[in-house]
């Protein structure tokens, strides 16, 4: 199914990309970041007009993050990863809303869930988190069950100037 | 915004006598919920208000607004962002207001309990008065807790919301540790690139890096 | 005991009685409602215990436009049902139609000030859309009465009601059959039950005027709507169905009105704002029309 | 009584004009009071003294008599009385109004313009009608243009319509002294009322000559199009003076003139369509359609001055629809509306001027909320929307009370049910006009906002009694219609100082008034019982859970003001609501080309200016030659 576009892939992008076929119907293209645009471009032209999501994940171990931008072409029924990686201790990335305009939320919920930053995106601000202070959520290093025991659990909030029965009602319902 | 509804006047202790006794059983007879559909919980409302259970035999139904209802309704989880709307929303709510957390959620966090954008007990938050265990409760208990609610309020138990008049600073100390704290729980987190760069300026400052 | 404070102590035991009456029906439909939809639903005096909750509670209120505002609806409504015949008796004498219609409107027009004082854009999008309907079911409203008006040449409620009190053959509903029509649809509106419920929409706009009513407010804004029930039914009771000799029949007559109302809201979902007045333009309208037109020529 | 004091009504307001153009603006304004308070005087002196004639005959180009006759008559007495009480209240306000920085040089033509409105109320003689009519038309059209280029456009628009009516009035006025050698409008009503069974097609001719005038000048269909242009540029405090009095001149006229020529013409001469003459049939639907016009043009204006100034072309709509049933009820009615329009609708556009004066608004959708800070303001503007609303208890119901049983006397049930629909519709339009300006949020830049000065409080506040009195009295001013109605050979209407007696109801004002008190009361007995309430911030609202301020949503984003009917515009897109206007466009445009043909043919203006003169002189010189 996707021989067509893989084949073109390679006669055109060979020497930047490394191609594997990993599903009928599903292809993966893994490039450097910043081949990713003129990837993604080129794609949109090939009838690839649907980018359903950019994903993101966190290689701890190899210090780098890793984009996944998900295209579709309705013609050829392929569904395309192309993935990218980057330095987890700079994690920067070309915006792409020039290519997707609806890329720009895509991109702020990474920003704010992973920290990578996207210049060009021209909103970055929150979308989710609520006047988080913290390492961004979905950081593998960040321990969210050290986050909920400190902030969530009844002994973090002091019982001073409170009548008796009311903390008495109060820590009841501690739950250790 | 400053919340003029909640007046933070000398609680009396009212004894139950004759009027606050009938003007109790008005009140149980007749509760107006708002249910906030926080979470997984507001499916089991649907069969516990239509005909299968029909939730309007006890005069309940619900309302529209939180100026209108008596009855707020912690359907489920509850994360930080909704629950900055549901105090707005409770605290928009006249007295005598009642509060009911649905499952497990609202007591203790539930199968959420290690979640960091869900909060684990709402009693901390705004006085609750009657919560419901399970994942999700069935109608069935539904039905049973707002029977044992119009008990409690007939026998002048259901008091949270003066409660929260009471220790209004307490409750708002919680919340403004959770909605408004100002530094970070775990670790802070320094944003490297807060002077937002163009993409030529973090290339050009990359090329120098791998140069040196 | 002078005459005048005789006359006030009876018109205030009708107040009280209108507002029971209301209170009563709007029990009884949610009950009819609850069997169409398979539930056993409230108990009949649920609303009574609805609006006394209400008054028990502490209320919120934005400036004085809103208390003054929620006072003069009610007040309105009040004074118009005075006008309103009940069994055959009026305690002023004279109740003319146009004086209801008109008398009613400063309810309205008390209820649109009060929640739009409140400053919440709901409550005035739905005072709009009731002001809208208006202009849908008065029309056609207005040309069946002028019907009336034609053959009997009197404006007087209590008149139509007299002229049918010789038995059932005697009823306007067969004298102006077309004209029952036209106001049985102009009615649904009236009241404000679906298809024409365009200014409570709970989903769409919060219950429209009623959003930042709380205590003791929505408890007037409750009876307000007995009051109007009280006041419409009233009307076509003794427009149509033959006015009434006794209290009970009277209140029986009443209740079948709003019966037939309770029946076709349970089964019909709403109609977009401007479909809606045109619907009531074109039918009732014609309808209505029609009636005025008949009986100009050969009534 | 001296005869003198008639003269004086028409000359002392003219003199003090003409002597305050030389004085500074605020003398100016100080002295059109003084002015006011003088002519309410000898208006009130003059109130027994029915009958009271001044005549002046002279010769001029040997065309026969010419007569200036002023009288008090019934009729203008009335108009007389209701126009100087309503002008001294608004000039009053005006006093206020015109302070240093609003001050408008207005006074000396608006003083002017007082003689001229005295000297239509007191004619009896066509010559001088016509005379103080020419007056009051210039010098409206110099008070409307007031120095602005909008303005000036709007005063050129109105005195278009108003000249061409002028010319219709004055080819009557010579068909009629041509025909009945007399200039005296009693004796010339007489003569062209019984002209009908002689010379039908003649009398028709003049009578609608008049009709046009008159209808041009209240702004009756087709000629409808003005008051939105010249109300809504006119000086805010004068647009009062506009909508109350000037637009019932031509009322005044069809009451003076057109309906006691039908009224006196004997029957069986016409044919009788719903039980009046046809004429009158068709101005029932003119007035009926003028009023829809006026009612649904007022529903989708966002301009509040231009919306109240619709609302005055429907209810003279409503007016010409009384005045058609030819009845006695009908003409009292006409009478009574008027009088009650005048009073309300001043205090609306009193009210206007005043959130004008403070805000310098006029786009309703950027103001609101006034309420709070204005409550004076605010009271007068809702008691006026309720009377002109026509809900009891104020003086409109029982105006509109009466029309109605004047349409079902006639049985002119169809005519009936246009004027309920814009009836109706006064109110979609009305509270409108109260929510966007008046409730909802109150702007921040407006939270310093006073309330209006003291002479205008104080005069809004008489005008809020004068919308009452009448509501609750109604014998207060129909006691006044028995006698003007007698003048004009129409049977006497019933009324009792709290009742009045129509077609096929009686009403008692005082028992609606009272009943609606105990009703209120008994609410506010409820209101007291109930739990106690306390005061939010108005923003303080449901938002489904959002602080408004989180989507950076101010009061002003939260008022909703803007295109408020929206939703039902759809409904009248069929309406060809335009045509009108267009057609006045297309006439514009030719008669722009024929001036420029005109100017074609002199090279250059100052030729033109010569060409003109030489004109007139050639057709003097042929006329005295004659």
């Amino acid at each position: 199914m996707y021989d067509h576009i893989f084949k073109r892939a390679q006669s055109l992008h060979g020497d930047k990309i490394t191609c594997e076929k990993k599903h009928p119907q599903q292809l993966e293209i893994k490039t450097d970041r910043h081949y990713v645009m003129n990837l993604l471009s080129w794609l949109k032209t090939e009838s690839y007009v649907h980018l359903a999501f950019i994903s993101c994940i966190d290689w701890i171990e190899e210090n780098q993050f890793e984009l996944v931008y998900h295209v579709y072409s309705y013609e050829e029924k392929n569904h395309i990863l192309v993935k990218t990686r980057l330095d987890r201790d700079r994690p920067w990335m070309h915006s792409i809303i020039d290519v997707w305009g609806h890329a720009q939320p895509y991109e702020q919920e990474i920003h704010e869930m992973f920290g990578v930053y996207f210049p060009g995106n021209p909103d970055l601000s929150g979308l989710f988190l609520h006047n988080w202070k913290d390492l961004p959520p979905m950081r593998k290093d960040f321990n969210p069950k050290d986050y909920s025991l400190a902030l969530y659990s009844l002994k973090g909030m002091g019982h001073e100037a409170l009548d008796m029965d009311f903390i008495q009602e109060i820590t009841e319902l501690e739950v250790e | 915004m400053e919340h003029d509804n909640i007046y933070l006047t000398n609680l009396r202790d009212e004894k139950q006598n004759m009027w606050t006794g009938l003007a109790n059983y008005f009140r149980k007879r007749s509760m107006w919920m708002l249910y906030y559909c926080t979470g997984c919980g507001a499916i089991e409302l649907p069969p516990t208000m239509t005909s299968r259970y029909d939730m309007e035999r006890l005069g309940m139904g619900p309302m529209a607004t939180p100026r209108q209802a008596d009855l707020l309704l912690i359907t489920g989880y509850l994360s930080v962002k909704t629950l900055k709307r549901v105090i707005w929303s409770y605290e928009q709510m006249q007295e005598p207001k009642y509060v009911v957390g649905f499952g497990s959620c609202p007591i203790n966090g539930g199968i959420y309990w290690d979640a960091y954008p869900v909060i684990n007990h709402l009693e901390a938050f705004m006085p609750v008065d009657m919560s419901i265990a399970g994942c999700m409760p069935r109608p069935q208990a539904i039905i049973d807790a707002f029977e044992k609610l119009m008990d409690e309020i007939q026998q002048g138990k259901a008091v949270g919301y003066k409660r929260y008049r009471k220790h209004y600073d307490w409750y708002k100390r919680n919340q403004d540790l959770v909605l408004n704290r100002q530094s970070a729980v775990l670790t802070p987190y320094v944003d490297p690139f807060a002077s937002m760069p163009t993409a030529a300026e973090l290339m050009a400052q990359e090329s120098e890096d791998s140069h040196v | 005991m002078n005459a005048h404070a005789l006359t006030a102590l009876k018109l205030t035991g009708i107040a009280f009685g209108a507002m029971s009456l209301g209170l009563l029906f709007m029990g009884l439909g949610r009950i009819v409602s609850a069997r169409i939809q398979r539930r056993i639903g409230p108990p009949f005096y649920q609303s009574f215990i609805d609006v006394i909750k209400c008054f028990t509670k502490t209320s919120i209120t934005h400036n004085f436009v809103m208390d003054l505002g929620i006072i003069m609806a009610l007040g309105g409504l009040i004074a118009t049902a005075f006008f309103v015949p009940f069994a055959n008796f009026s305690v002023l004498g004279s109740s003319s139609v146009v004086i209801v219609l008109y008398l009613m409107s400063i309810g309205y027009l008390g209820m649109a000030m009060g929640v739009s004082a409140s400053g919440n854009p709901n409550a005035t999008i739905g005072i709009s859309r009731a002001l809208a309907l208006m202009l849908g079911y008065k029309i056609p409203f207005v040309m069946v009465i002028m019907a009336m008006i034609l053959t009997y040449n009197s404006s007087d409620l209590l008149t139509y009601a007299l002229a049918q009190n010789h038995g059932f053959g005697s009823w306007h509903i067969f004298k102006y059959p077309l004209g029952f029509i036209a106001v049985e649809i102009a009615f649904q509106a009236m009241v404000g039950e679906k298809p024409y419920d365009h200014m409570i929409a709970p989903a769409e706009i919060a219950s429209g005027p009623m959003v930042e009513l709380s205590g003791k407010y929505l408890g007037i804004g409750f009876l307000l709507h007995a009051v109007q029930l009280y006041v419409e039914t009233g009307l076509i009771v003794n427009l149509f169905l033959g006015g009434a000799q006794t209290w009970y029949i009277m209140m029986v007559k009443m209740f079948a009105v709003y019966f037939t109302t309770m029946c076709i809201n349970a089964v019909m979902a709403r109609y977009r704002i401007e479909q809606g007045i045109r619907h009531l333009w074109i039918w009732a309208g014609s309808f209505a029309l029609l009636q005025l037109v008949y009986t100009r020529i050969w009534g | 009584m001296s005869p003198l004091f008639l003269l004086l009504l028409v000359v002392m307001p003219v003199g003090f004009g003409l002597v305050s153009l030389a004085l500074p603006k605020r003398l100016s304004w100080f002295l059109f009071f003084f002015v006011n308070i003088l002519v309410l005087g000898v208006v009130f002196k003059l109130k027994s003294s029915t009958g009271l004639t001044w005549d002046l005959k002279f010769n001029l180009f040997s065309t026969g008599a010419v007569s200036l006759k002023l009288a008090v008559t019934h009729l203008g007495w009335f108009f007389l009385a209701i126009s100087s009480v309503a002008t001294i209240l608004f000039s009053m306000f005006s006093l206020d109004f015109n302070d240093r920085k609003h001050a408008t040089f207005a006074a000396p033509f608006w003083m002017i313009l007082i003689g001229a409105t005295n000297g239509i109320f007191l004619s009896q003689s066509w010559i001088a009608f016509f005379f103080a009519w020419e007056l009051m038309s210039w010098t409206s059209l110099l008070i409307i243009g007031h120095g602005k280029t909008p303005s000036f456009k709007a005063g050129i628009y109105y005195y278009a319509l108003s000249f061409f009516g002028t010319m219709a009035m004055m080819a009557g006025i010579w068909l009629l002294y041509h025909r009945t050698g007399s200039w005296d409008i009693a004796t010339t009503t007489l003569r062209i009322a019984a002209d009908f069974t002689t010379h039908r097609s003649f009398a028709m001719t003049v009578t609608a000559l008049f009709a046009v005038g008159f209808l041009a000048k209240s702004a009756l269909f087709p000629f409808h199009m003005w008051p939105q242009m010249a109300h809504a540029e006119a000086p805010d405090d004068f647009s009062a003076y506009l909508s109350g009095i000037m637009i019932k001149y031509g009322i005044y006229g069809l009451a003076l003139f057109v309906i006691p020529v039908f009224a006196m013409t004997p029957k069986g001469t016409m044919k009788i369509i719903s039980g009046v003459p046809w004429p009158m049939y068709a101005l029932a639907w003119i007035s009926a359609i003028t009023s829809v016009i006026g009612t649904v043009m007022a529903i989708f204006t966002n301009d509040m001055k231009r919306l109240m100034a619709w609302s005055t072309v429907a209810n003279v709509g409503y007016i010409g629809v009384a005045l058609s049933t030819n009845s006695s009820l009908g003409y009292a009615a006409a009478l009574f509306h008027t009088a009650n329009h005048m009073i309300f609708k001043g205090s609306i556009f009193a009210a206007l001027a005043a959130v004008k004066f403070r805000t310098g608004e006029r786009e309703m959708h950027k103001l609101g909320g006034l309420a709070y800070v204005m409550p004076i303001t605010f009271m007068t503007f809702l008691l006026g929307i309720i009377a002109a609303a026509g809900i009891p208890p104020l003086s409109g119901f029982n105006s509109k009370w009466m029309i109605f049983q004047a349409l079902f006397e006639k049985k002119m049930v169809f005519v009936a049910t246009v004027i309920f629909f814009s009836s109706t519709g006064a109110f979609l339009y009305l509270f409108r006009a109260l929510h966007t300006v008046f409730l909802g949020q109150l702007s921040p830049r407006f939270r310093h906002v006073k309330e209006a000065p003291m002479l205008m409080s104080f005069s809004m506040i008489i005008l809020m009694i004068l919308m009452l009195i009448p509501g609750i009295f109604p014998g207060t001013v129909t006691g006044f219609f028995n006698n003007i109605l007698a003048s004009f050979g129409f049977a006497p209407i019933k009324t009792t100082l709290n009742s009045m007696t129509g077609s096929t109801a009686s009403i008692n004002g005082t028992v609606i008034a009272a009943v609606f008190g105990l009703a209120v009361l008994i609410v506010f007995i409820m209101f007291l019982l109930g739990a106690r309430q306390h005061k939010v911030a108005m923003m303080d609202n449901y938002t489904c859970g959002e602080d408004p301020e989180d989507w950076k949503v101010g009061p002003e984003r939260y008022h909703y003001g803007y295109d408020f009917y929206q939703p039902i515009k759809p409904l009248f897109a069929w309406m060809p609501l335009g045509a009108v206007e267009k057609l006045y466009e297309t006439l514009r445009r030719s008669i722009e080309r024929f001036g420029n043909l005109v100017s074609s043919i002199s090279a250059d203006g100052s030729r033109l200016g010569w060409t003109f003169v030489i004109g007139i002189l050639i057709i003097i010189v042929t006329g005295v030659m004659k």
